[in-house]
């Protein structure tokens, strides 16, 4: 299910920026090695004594199916936050030994850790100021499940980020939340923790399916998660998470100089990335519940019916055998 | 001196015991019942306190019990006779503890289990049938011919080859000691005969109880030694025959008689 | 009875006043309905089943005998009557018995041999329950790990989990989960027990009671509880009533003279036995060893057959005719 | 039957029926004479027993009757269908002579005079009964509808298991009493609906109630004598039920005053009594009558004819068809102590209770000649008694009265055995 497959990587968006995100699928070379934690099966790594790390990839490409990871040399100078539920920052190492930029932390708490990559680079007068966010929620139920609504919150806190995008909570979401094709999800985008409009926001697909929309005034737009990959009907399995990529872009008049360079543009990309389920509807049927219960109803009611109405025996037969 | 006297009405005869203060039996008789009860008691009582000089006020109280109780006008007080039978077995003997009485009478046969109290605890009594009481014997002896203070002798010579009689009905019993004596059986096999039947079903008279050493046997019967010597082999036990087992019955009634009045005495005293 | 409602309206929608009692209730309060106050232990036990020996035996082990320990202080307390005053699924199954009653439909018995076997189930249900989320983290048996499908397996086939979010308006646990093989059968055999459920209740009162792993998982602590049942079995006649109004139908209580405890585990602890028994003083619950409810003559008669005590007051024309 | 045959019946009829008024009022003027102290509120029980006698009873509204053979019939069901239920178990010398001759020798009184007031058509109202049930309690009983005698009023036989603790006898008797339901409907022509037979459910749960309290209140002292006692269990047939309670609740009363002014209907320092065995019905009430006379006070009974006869109770918990007619079959089946039924050990532990609740001396065992059941329970019986240390006099009697001076000898002394070891 997992493809770290390279194809000819268009390192640019749609509208022509380049877009580095985190993704927690593991490169093929990893694999064996890491193993899913938490409810919400965070790619992780063993760090001793039954204690984990999270391990996130960096990625480049506006495309899931074609993105390809950042080996450790191309991204040599990002900076990497890594936020915990709680707010305060912590510390996020990026292993050098390995081949692809890998960022691990360790993660006690419960609820939402925000990990960020910053680049800065200055390009055609632009600086360009891409941004690759991941919300990684951590849960497992034994750790009860209490003050939910505080351990979903995802602190919009942080100064240190150019340009942040969130993604809003709903009211019935919990600790147990996946997205789902169909949900409609909607995404904050602010720029020095203010709301941004007219950013664009850009939803893409697992299969590269894309979408475009505007901010509002608060800085909000809102995407319908679509489904386009079905598995086939004969094998019964609708658990397959795929990723879809959120990119917001904005473009400021801004001038400035940047590691001695100056520039007449701000160009921001911030991109998020998360796994989303299979449309509940897809495979939680309540009609074929409905109908089961009503088979079972008839079978089982009229089956009493017919015994009482039938039965001639008033009390248990007691057999008698030839030997 | 007190005296108390205990009267026995029983079906065939009437037993009257005289007891003087220190419980000494001072004098007794047994006297046909009759037809009139009332009267033959009477007469018997008188002759007997005649007999040994005794004043009719210094008699303080009088016990009667047995069938014909209740029709003995002069009686103080009535007891029931098995009551009465099992307080004079307890007097009979000092060496003795009886625990059971085996009462052979005129018309019912009785037996009463008492504790060491000589109070009675359970009893068990004939149902109405003369079979196994002194009634079919005295019918035996007329038919036999036997007088029925010769029947105990007549019961020894037989040695142990005794017949068969009937033991569930009197009345059966007496045509077949006719057939039997018509085919030249021995009277005294015969007799043997009547006894066993008349053991045999005391025996299963006593089935419902479990009988308890020592077994005092009483009752005009028990003047027969071979009835005592059947019943002693049906129950497979040795059997204590008081020296009068006739009046044992009257004697409790005197006893009683005294107890009574000592209680009514004091009481009196008291308030 | 009014203690029954209430206790069902707490349990059911005790979440919209953010009542929380804990998590190991002895009784089906079930989770899947998000407005429930609080949480049935069989969920609890079944989450902390599913650990590896060596986190049972270590740091998760204590977790586990907390919400054991609470379980059993808060079952310790009112025994069995949990199950005849609290649960609501048993509230439920007691509204169907009452529809059949109106519609005079008569109800079933098991007859004492299948009584008997069926009984069983109850505790083959527990024991699933706890070994089949061992067999999750643990290999058992040389067995390769479960599935996690099979998480929480009982709760999959629980009609609580259906029903008590019915309640709220919530249909969402009225479904068929394809989203694989193990899913699938576990979410129909819910909807085939829930069925089972609603149609055996209607035919036989406390149907699903009897099959109730919880009611089995009571009766391993149901001795040193503080609220009991006790019968004094001189006083019985064996008149059967008790056995008559018994809704799971235990003939324990009317033929049993012997022994005095008479909280068997199918028995729901509803004291239906003591209002129908006539003998002063033969059935009684008591808290603590004081007398809380006495079977007596008086109470049989205005009870059972609503014979007030106006009608055995004598009428005054008689007494002026004497 | 020819002419002479017709002539020697209807003598025989009319003789048993006027023995039976005289008998009844010997038995009655004994009760109420030979004992001082007598309870007004028993006025009306002497006056039911002798309308019974002499075959008067009250019917107002005509109702038509059903004669039940034995107390196990359920009267629930009768009553439901719009019939009286009037139990024609006999206690009349006077019947079972009547009887008799009908009869192997070896046949106990009750069962003779039974048949005998059948034969003689010695009922006690004017008119015939629709028809007679006989549950199979015992063999006798049961075998009654069989005796070749001319009785032209049809015979139900009622089947009862000769268990009751199995599961299958309890099914086999529910289905028995189903049938009956049917039946009388069929007899009566009447239904018997929910709402009749709730009625008729209720209507004998008052006289029960009313009964258990008079039950209740002989456990302390001995309010009432146990002659007394027996009587009134004995008219419940013999009136309309209604009346019959309210004049029960109302003795009640009575007895609750004599009971707080401390006037003992017997006094409580005689021997306490209590009677089981073949029941006492009136007008066969030699035994009570006899061991009051000899100073002793029957405080409780163990009678089908008294105690028993109200004292289970029905508890419904549906008010339907379907579960009202099994459970007033569980009335008549499960907590009866009749020795008909094997295993039977529910009859040691009641009589056991009863020693304990009502505090007594001693127990007298009637058994009535030819009675098996009761004379082979009487081992059993007096075995466990023995081991309870509870004296047990054992009588074997019939309805003939010429037995009487043995038994005065045996329950005297039993009573001074009692009287000397208390």
């Amino acid at each position: 299910m997992l493809f770290s497959f390279f194809i000819l990587h268009s390192n640019f968006s749609a509208h022509g920026s380049e877009v580095l995100w985190l993704t927690n699928i593991p490169p093929g070379e990893r694999q064996k090695e890491i193993t899913a934690s938490g409810m919400h099966k965070l790619s992780s790594i063993k760090a001793g004594r039954g204690k984990v790390r999270i391990v996130q990839w960096v990625t480049r490409g506006n495309n899931v199916l074609s993105s390809a990871y950042i080996l450790n040399s191309e991204l040599p100078e990002a900076e990497i936050y890594c936020y915990t539920p709680e707010g305060d920052l912590q510390e996020c190492n990026v292993d050098s030994t390995k081949h692809f930029k890998e960022l691990s932390f360790n993660n006690p708490l419960e609820g939402y850790y925000n990990l960020y990559l910053i680049r800065k680079e200055v390009r055609n007068d632009t600086l360009f100021i891409l941004t690759a966010k991941a919300e990684l929620l951590n849960h497992s139920c034994r750790n009860g499940h209490k003050d939910v609504d505080e351990k979903i919150q995802s602190g919009d806190h942080h100064e240190k980020i150019p340009m942040d995008i969130v993604r809003k909570r709903t009211r019935l979401e919990n600790l147990h939340f996946f997205v789902a094709s169909g949900d409609r999800i909607s995404f904050r985008v602010s720029k020095s923790s203010k709301p941004l409009m007219d950013a664009s926001v850009t939803f893409v697909t697992h299969q590269g399916w894309e979408k475009t929309v505007k901010t509002n005034r608060k800085g909000e737009a809102e995407i319908q998660v679509i489904q386009d990959y079905f598995s086939p009907w004969q094998d019964i399995n609708n658990r397959n998470i795929y990723n879809y990529l959120i990119i917001a872009d904005y473009t400021s008049q801004e001038k400035g100089s940047f590691m001695g360079e100056s520039y007449k543009h701000i160009h921001y990309t911030t991109s998020l990335s998360d796994g989303y389920y299979p449309s509940k509807v897809m495979y939680s049927s309540l009609s074929w519940a409905l109908g089961l219960f009503l088979l079972c109803s008839l079978i089982a009611g009229g089956g009493v019916v017919y015994y009482r109405n039938k039965r001639s025996r008033v009390y248990r037969e007691i057999r008698i055998t030839n030997n | 001196m007190d005296y108390f006297t205990g009267i026995d009405i029983g079906s065939t005869a009437i037993k009257i015991a005289i007891i003087d203060e220190d419980r000494k039996l001072v004098a007794w008789k047994v006297a046909p019942t009759g037809s009139k009860f009332n009267e033959n008691a009477r007469d018997a009582y008188n002759a007997l306190i005649q007999e040994h000089n005794i004043r009719l006020p210094e008699v303080q109280h009088i016990v009667s019990t047995g069938y014909g109780r209740r029709l003995y006008k002069s009686a103080d007080d009535t007891v029931s006779e098995i009551t009465a039978n099992a307080i004079g077995a307890s007097t009979v003997s000092h060496e003795h503890s009886i625990r059971t009485i085996i009462n052979i009478g005129g018309q019912d046969s009785k037996i009463i289990k008492i504790n060491a109290q000589g109070f009675v605890q359970n009893f068990i009594m004939n149902d109405k049938c003369a079979a196994g009481t002194g009634r079919f014997l005295e019918m035996a002896s007329r038919n036999l011919e036997v007088d029925i203070d010769q029947m105990g002798e007549q019961h020894k010579r037989s040695l142990n080859r005794s017949l068969t009689v009937n033991s569930t009905c009197a009345v059966f019993a007496e045509t077949e000691i006719i057939s039997l004596l018509a085919d030249g059986n021995k009277k005294e096999d015969i007799i043997a005969g009547i006894h066993t039947s008349i053991a045999r079903r005391i025996a299963r008279l006593a089935g419902r109880t479990t009988i308890q050493d020592d077994v005092l046997f009483d009752g005009g019967t028990a003047h027969n030694s071979g009835l005592i010597e059947a019943l002693e082999e049906e129950f497979m036990r040795d059997f204590i025959v008081p020296e009068l087992p006739q009046i044992t019955t009257a004697v409790g009634a005197a006893y009683m008689a005294m107890d009574l009045f000592l209680k009514k005495n004091l009481h009196q005293t008291v308030s | 009875m009014v203690f029954q409602i209430l206790a069902f309206l707490l349990l059911i929608y005790g979440g919209y006043l953010s009542i929380h009692i804990g998590t190991s209730i002895p009784t089906f309060a079930c989770p899947y309905n998000q407005e429930c106050p609080g949480t049935c232990y069989l969920i609890s036990v079944q989450h902390q089943a599913h650990n590896t020996w060596a986190s049972l035996f270590g740091f998760r082990g204590k977790a586990f005998l907390i919400s054991l320990l609470s379980f059993v202080l808060l079952f310790i307390v009112i025994n069995k009557a949990w199950c005849g005053y609290v649960c609501p699924l048993g509230t439920i199954q007691d509204w169907i018995t009452k529809l059949r009653n109106r519609m005079g439909i008569s109800f079933s018995r098991y007859d004492d041999l299948s009584f008997k076997r069926l009984k069983a189930i109850k505790y083959v249900l527990l024991v699933l329950l706890l070994f089949i989320p061992l067999g999750m983290s643990n290999s058992i048996f040389g067995l390769p790990l479960f599935s996690h499908d099979l998480g929480a397996p009982f709760c999959q086939i629980c009609p609580g989990r259906v029903i008590t979010p019915l309640f709220i308006g919530d249909t969402s646990q009225l479904f068929i989960d394809f989203t694989n093989t193990t899913t699938m059968i576990m979410s129909s055999l819910g909807i085939i027990v829930l069925a089972m459920f609603l149609i055996g209740s209607f035919f036989k009162k406390r149907f699903f009671c009897f099959f109730c792993p919880m009611s089995a998982l009571h009766y391993l602590f149901s001795r040193f509880s503080m609220l009991r049942l006790i019968k004094n079995g001189d006083n019985c006649t064996k008149c059967g009533n008790c056995y008559r109004v018994c809704d799971v139908g235990i003939k324990a209580i009317a033929e049993d003279i012997e022994h005095s405890y008479m909280v068997k585990d199918d028995c729901m602890m509803c004291f239906k036995c003591i209002e129908a028994c006539p003998e002063n003083d033969c059935l009684k619950v008591s808290f603590l060893t004081m007398p809380v409810f006495k079977s007596t003559e008086e109470g049989f008669f205005s009870r059972n057959l609503h014979l007030n005590s106006e009608m055995q007051k004598p009428s005054k024309t008689i007494i002026e005719d004497e | 039957m020819n002419k002479n045959e017709n002539k020697r019946y209807e003598r025989l009829s009319a003789k048993s029926k006027g023995q039976l008024i005289i008998e009844s009022e010997n038995v009655l003027q004994e009760m109420q004479q030979k004992f001082e102290n007598t309870i007004p509120g028993m006025e009306y029980f002497y006056d039911v027993a002798k309308q019974y006698a002499g075959g008067q009873l009250k019917n107002p509204e005509r109702k038509k009757y059903i004669a039940t053979n034995c107390i196990q019939v359920p009267i629930e069901l009768i009553y439901a269908a719009n019939a009286l239920p009037i139990r024609i178990c006999s206690g009349a010398y006077s019947m079972s002579q009547a009887g008799a001759g009908l009869l192997p020798a070896k046949s106990c009184s009750l069962v003779n005079a039974t048949l005998g007031t059948i034969y003689t058509n010695s009922f006690p109202l004017a008119q015939k009964p629709l028809t007679i049930i006989t549950p199979t309690t015992c063999d006798q009983k049961k075998k009654l509808s069989e005796i070749p005698s001319g009785i032209d009023i049809p015979f139900y036989t009622l089947e009862m298991p000769p268990s009751k603790d199995s599961e299958e006898a309890q099914e086999y008797w529910y289905r028995s009493v189903k049938k009956l339901k049917g039946e009388l409907e069929r007899i009566t022509g009447n239904r018997i609906t929910r709402s009749k037979l709730k009625k008729a459910i209720i209507k004998v749960a008052q006289a029960q109630r009313a009964f258990r309290h008079f039950h209740q209140l002989r456990k302390e002292e001995a309010v009432i004598r146990g002659t007394d006692a027996i009587l009134i269990a004995n008219t419940f047939f013999y009136d309309n039920i209604d009346t019959w309670t309210s004049h029960l609740v109302s003795l009640n009363a009575e007895l609750e005053m004599r009971k707080s002014r401390d006037h003992n209907g017997s006094e409580s320092r005689y021997p306490r009594i209590l009677l089981t065995g073949s029941p006492s019905i009136f007008p066969n009430l030699k035994l009570p009558i006899m061991i009051e006379k000899m100073g002793g006070s029957i405080v409780a009974d163990e009678f089908c004819s008294s105690n028993r006869l109200l004292y289970d109770t029905v508890a419904v918990d549906e008010w339907n068809m379907y579960d009202m007619v099994p459970a007033l079959s569980d009335r008549y089946l499960k907590a009866c102590t009749c020795p008909c039924f094997t295993p039977n050990n529910d009859r040691e532990r009641k009589i056991l209770a009863y020693i304990k609740d009502f505090k007594v001396d001693g127990v007298v065992y009637q058994s009535f000649s030819g009675c098996q059941l009761y004379e082979l329970e009487s081992l059993r019986i007096s075995a466990v008694l023995e081991k309870e240390n509870v004296p047990m006099l054992y009588v074997e009697t019939d309805y003939s009265p010429d037995d009487k001076g043995q038994l005065a000898t045996r329950t005297e002394a039993f009573i001074e055995s009692i009287k000397n070891n208390l």
